[in-house]
């Protein structure tokens, strides 16, 4: 899944230098560097409230009067998931995922978007007759629909069961594989943020502690075993200790 | 894999060592058998409770009943309230004459203009001042200024700068009707959730976008619920504006009674106020039910 | 120039607005309306407050009213002149205004009234009316209680019936309906004795200044002299076609006002008016603190026998 | 297993084959250097703009300047709206007289009551409709042909039901401010969103407790709002309410004013109807905004 | 983790026959039947969408309005965590949490509660002041702290890191140990589900195709095994083929 076109693009997509954002008394991110390249997807894993929406939020351009300091670019085509699925709840889904669409057959593309996420069916319902797994595909839907140069997803699978998520991260692959957005995608899953991303951050107070190259070989024993050893390390340094590894495990 | 036990748990009770017995306890089944359909959830404990048809009509009904008591048992002076079937009888005498429907007519036709442009103006207005910062600061304070000035006192002024003609009339009760409008409007627009405009925001939305898809239907419930002080005024504003050379409508019968000291035509007058305030009052709030069908609210 | 002969010719196309709601009837009634040499439009503004708005608004030419709004209309700086004056042939017998009394307020005449409640609005002519009966019955302000309350349609009549006051002056028009409603419970309808009965038009003197609009002001005048003697001579139709038609009254009801007007007293000459306009014009300074006027300047003279010709079918 | 090489890929340059070479363009970077601290984050797209201190001062001052030029060219005839500086005078006059406070103190004491009872009258008949629907049933319609009803109609009935003492005054302002209380209050408690209902019928809240820590404080941006309507109409009802039987206050000064054409008068009231209008607005702003901190709002 | 002294109990806490739910067209719950014993923890797994939270608000009397039959027994005391974490924006997060407590040391408790879900900082903050975990958690406080008879929680857990999680997890049971309520929890996570559940139920078409009680060795190896062989199943019953399950796995 390894792209091995990274480290040679000249100019990353997105350029953060010394990202700085405090709520009231408390630094959440502390002086933040990072640099994602065209294509590359990143994960990003960290306890709950250490600042993950916070910094998608910063590059979205969205923390308006948050205080801080630090410069970044980012592209200005971006397409946000955001942790909740903040549908308009006053438009259809269909409407809901056209919303913004430039161009003359918007409708269909909502609709071949919602069959992709697999809501042909809810088109026409209001949001709020939506399931929360429904709700959150629903998103999904309008965010790939955009084929942006930068994609932010913030927990985008949190709330699907197995099969639907195994589906929808296929789904998200195969559109980086068309269009080679660069990607950040918050989640707290580390098997998926090991099977989707090259590359995996772990943010714990205010600066990415871990930023690690995913090199799975291709060899399925060599792979499996580097698997592991990845997971292992991501989950130490979420501060999962050895007994409740072995739970885990 | 797929062929594992996994179809033959079909339901709850045959994993379990001892079913439930409480089906076989004669009493305790019965007694839910006949509670049946009713039984099966809850009351619900919080709420305005259920609907009951034309429920709306009790307290008209009720007040019509002390008012017909009252004028019967002669406790309600009849020199000063007419009794309903005074003002009945006057009523069917004036629609026999004609002059009700008339009159009625010309009010109609200057109130629904009035609103019709206190709407125009209201809504647009409110959505410039709400959003645009400088659209505000020139709007807002002389709208303020503009409401918090008696309508009566106004008249003058307006019947300098817009002659005596029905083009006063019209405009002073669209400036009458349009100050709730757009105090609802702009307050509708300046709620929007924070949420909503970043979504926005990462969607790309045009200025026109915005306004059509998001701010406009946030500001709905607001407008609307301005909509029905302005239905409403739209009606008592006839009341200030056929003072000033009307020679019929509503406002006109019920000053011209007042002169005459007709005590059955003004209640009468009244009594067609409150009918018109009541039903387009009821007109708006349903339109508001069918226009807001994405809202779950306790109302339902 | 306010002495120069009134103009004759009206040049075509020249329009007056003439706030005169009850001679519109009349003409309309006697066929007078087609005949009248200029453009009229009708607006139904009477009274003093609308009518000097509107002619502050150069909404109006012409305005119906009574002996107060001529005075503060000059008081505020807006100068106008009467330019027809009808009274009523028995004053006294027919008086515009009555004194009403509040059931159970025990008040048998008039000098009954001291030490109670009355209903006053100042700048009404009711208003002006109270001051005049006070100082007939020779009291102070302070002999009596005056509640203000401006006399908007059945204002009084309701503040009497619900015995908010003890007296309070009703017009004519609620006089019947009052007594009849209100006698039995001791509601009395005591004359005053005093004249209440100028009828005035009036208009803003830059209206005179312009030689097509005096033209068609005195054309004007002597229309309504003439729908004076039509009211007075079809007292049947009169009452069909202004009272129960425009303004929704009942026959009888109508009747009783016509009777109550009594006959109109057109005048061809206006000493009489202009010396009791003077009498006004000093109570009301002395009690609002106001500069005397001399009650001449109020009229434009040269209007003085053309209602008067008219009325009499010259 | 803690000490893998985690620690080592501290920044995202460390795991790339090429660092991004943009820093060492000497351009691009003073660029972004000299655009510093602004230029880090995206401008607000849409949404009002930023606030402009005094801003909200714009527009009124802008009508007066329009108004003073307005007079001084003679553009405005000051028979009809007398010059800024006339009213000045005449108010200064006034204020020495002692006539304009004392007239504005006796108005104030009566809105004032008048308002506490509108307020009082309206939250709770509009919590009493908003939570039972019999309440509903039994007020909603009585109010709605209150409202629908002219004030100046009512107050024959009022003066017969209620003397023409202060009381009478008072209630007649409380009828006339209540009404949009209640209309937002019960429209607040409606639209509270269904969802925090379910809450709290699984947090199993008594009543009161519902009211108190679920419903009103749903209700409070309504209730708020429908107070700016409430101190406006307390200051315009004056106008309709001294007429009867007063002899001070501001009303019966621009009555009095009307009467006597004395033009200077009312737009000195009227000016001061402005000021009270524009400050009592702004004062129930100020308590939103500080009522309501947990709202996140397109207004902020 | 399997407390045997389940089917002893003589009258279940919740006891469901036959219920039906169906929104418009759509049959969502189609005569369900399941009885839930004092003490038993049930976990409900399903599709995105397949009615497990239109099944946990049935249970929870909140359905007012939604048309179907059948009956069911509840007790009074139940307690819910709804999918999305529902707090009353005009309440501070400690004030959301002993909402409606009775007694008389609530804040105490509320700030206890909240002490244990790691969110003493954030007592005095709003709602909307809270990361979407810090959220979630404010939730789970407010619906501990209750000591209901029944709890149903519809994926109290879906937006937390692996440590926060697991902790959440660990103070669950802890909390079912000590007061046995019946708990219905609704998860998307097989491993969470076949470690915190005793029986795990999958709904699908609108009925429970699966009804497992889980009874893990207490021999590491052997346990290991067996509890491969249940996440297998119900991820089969999840739909999610084998191709699939190789990444999974
Ligand atoms: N508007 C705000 N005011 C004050 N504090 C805030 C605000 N928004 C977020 N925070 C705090 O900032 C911290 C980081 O929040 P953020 O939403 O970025 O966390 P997160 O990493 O996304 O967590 P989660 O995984 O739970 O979503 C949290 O502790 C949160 O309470
Ligand atoms: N108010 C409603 N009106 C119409 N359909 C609804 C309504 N609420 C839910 N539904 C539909 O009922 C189905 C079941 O919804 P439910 O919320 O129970 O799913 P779920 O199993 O909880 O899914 P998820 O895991 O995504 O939360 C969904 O397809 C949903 O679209
Ligand atoms: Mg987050
Ligand atoms: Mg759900």
């Amino acid at each position: 899944m390894a792209q091995d076109s990274r480290g040679l693009k000249p100019e990353p997509a997105v350029r953060v230098r010394g990202l700085t954002r405090r709520y009231g008394e408390r630094t959440i991110l502390d002086g933040v560097d990072l640099d994602i390249g065209r294509g590359e997807f990143v994960a990003l894993l960290g306890r709950s409230g250490s600042g993950k929406s916070t910094f998608l939020r910063a590059l979205a351009g969205l923390d308006h009067g948050v205080p801080g300091s630090g410069r970044f670019e980012a592209p200005d085509a971006v397409s946000v998931v955001f942790q909740d699925a903040r549908l308009l709840p006053w438009k259809k889904v269909a409407d809901n995922v056209s919303l913004g669409l430039k161009g003359d057959i918007v409708r269909e593309r909502a609709l071949r978007a919602l069959g992709e996420v697999e809501l042909t069916a809810r088109a026409e319902a209001w949001p709020m007759q939506l399931s929360g797994g429904e709700q959150q595909r629903a998103a999904l839907a309008r965010s790939l629909v955009r084929e942006p140069e930068l994609l932010l997803l913030d927990e985008p699978f949190g709330a699907l069961d197995a099969l639907t998520r195994l589906r929808m991260q296929a789904l998200l692959l195969d559109l980086c594989a068309r269009h080679q957005p660069a990607v950040l995608l918050v989640t707290h899953d580390v098997d998926e943020a090991i099977h989707l991303a090259q590359r995996v951050l772990v943010l714990e107070q205010g600066r990415f502690i871990v930023d690690l190259t995913i090199d799975l070989p291709s060899a399925p024993a060599e792979r499996e075993l580097r698997f592991a050893e990845v997971r292992m390390q991501l989950l130490t340094s979420l501060g999962v200790t050895e007994k409740e590894l072995r739970r885990v495990a | 894999m797929a062929d594992l036990s996994i179809a033959t748990a079909r339901t709850g009770t045959g994993s379990r060592a001892k079913p439930a017995g409480w089906l076989r306890l004669p009493s305790r089944s019965a007694a839910l058998a006949e509670a049946g359909e009713t039984s099966r959830r809850r009351k619900r404990k919080l709420g305005p409770g259920p609907v009951i048809p034309y429920g709306a009509a009790i307290g008209p009904a009720l007040l019509l009943i002390l008012w017909s008591l009252g004028s019967a048992t002669g406790f309600i002076d009849d020199r000063i309230l007419s009794a309903p079937w005074t003002v009945a009888s006057t009523g069917w005498e004036l629609i026999q004459d004609g002059r009700l429907q008339e009159n009625l007519w010309t009010s109609f036709v200057r109130s629904f203009w009035g609103l019709f442009w206190g709407i125009v103006a209201g809504a647009s207005l409110g959505v410039i001042a709400g959003l645009s910062r400088i659209g505000e600061y020139l709007v807002d304070g002389p709208i303020q200024i503009k409401r918090a000035i008696p309508a009566l006192a106004l008249i003058p002024l307006l019947m300098l700068w817009f002659g005596i003609g029905e083009g006063m009339k019209i405009l002073t009760i669209a400036l009458i009707t349009f100050a709730p409008i757009y105090i609802q409007t702009h307050d509708g627009l300046r709620s929007t959730d924070a949420r909503f405009i970043e979504l926005a925001e990462t969607l790309d939305l045009s200025n026109a976008q915005f306004l059509r898809h998001v701010v406009l239907p946030a500001a709905l419930p607001g407008f609307l619920l301005g909509l029905r002080f302005g239905v409403t005024y739209s009606w008592l504003a006839l009341v200030v504006v056929e003072q000033v050379n009307a020679t019929s409508g509503l406002g006109y019968m019920i000053n011209l009674a007042r002169t005459y000291g007709q005590t059955e035509v003004i209640i009468l007058c009244l009594a067609v106020y409150a009918a018109l305030g009541l039903s387009s009052d009821w007109l708006v709030r349903l339109i508001t039910r069918k226009a807001l069908p994405w809202r779950k609210i306790l109302a339902d | 120039a306010d002495n120069a002969p009134i103009p004759d010719k009206i040049a075509p196309g020249t329009k007056l607005v003439v706030g005169d709601p009850q001679i519109r009837v009349a003409l309309t009634l006697s066929g007078e309306l087609q005949k009248l040499p200029f453009t009229v439009e009708w607006a139904n503004i009477s009274g003093g407050p609308q009518t000097i708005e509107a002619f502050r608004a150069k909404a109006l030419d012409i305005g119906s009213v009574a002996d107060i709004p001529p005075i503060h209309a000059q008081w505020t700086g807006l100068d106008v002149k009467i330019v027809a004056a009808k009274f009523r042939l028995d004053p006294i017998g027919h008086p515009i205004y009555v004194i009403g009394t509040a059931p159970g307020s025990r008040i048998e005449k008039l000098a009954d009234i001291k030490g109670r409640k009355i209903a006053f609005s100042p700048g009404q002519a009711q208003g002006a009316l109270v001051l005049r009966v006070l100082k007939k019955l020779n009291l102070k302000h302070s002999d009596v209680q005056l509640v203000e309350l401006p006399s908007v349609g059945d204002a009084y009549t309701n503040a009497l019936a619900s015995k908010l006051v003890d007296a309070a002056p009703i017009a004519e028009a609620n006089k019947q309906r009052y007594t009849q409603n209100y006698a039995r419970d001791g509601a009395k309808a005591l004359p005053h004795g005093l004249r209440d009965d100028p009828a005035y038009l009036y208009v803003v003197k830059s209206s005179l200044q312009d030689p097509d609009k005096a033209a068609a002001i005195q054309a004007y005048v002597k229309a309504w002299g003439r729908a004076a003697k039509w009211v007075e001579t079809h007292p049947d139709e009169w009452v069909k076609g202004y009272y129960v038609k425009d303004q929704g009254l009942k026959e009888d009801a109508g009747r009783f006002l016509i009777e109550s007007n009594g006959s109109p007293d057109v005048p061809l000459d206006w000493n009489g008016a202009i010396e009791r306009q003077q009498e006004t014009i000093d109570l009301l300074a002395d009690e609002l603190k106001k500069p005397v006027l001399k009650a001449e300047t109020l009229f434009d003279r040269r209007f003085e026998s053309v209602a008067g010709a008219a009325y009499q079918g010259e």
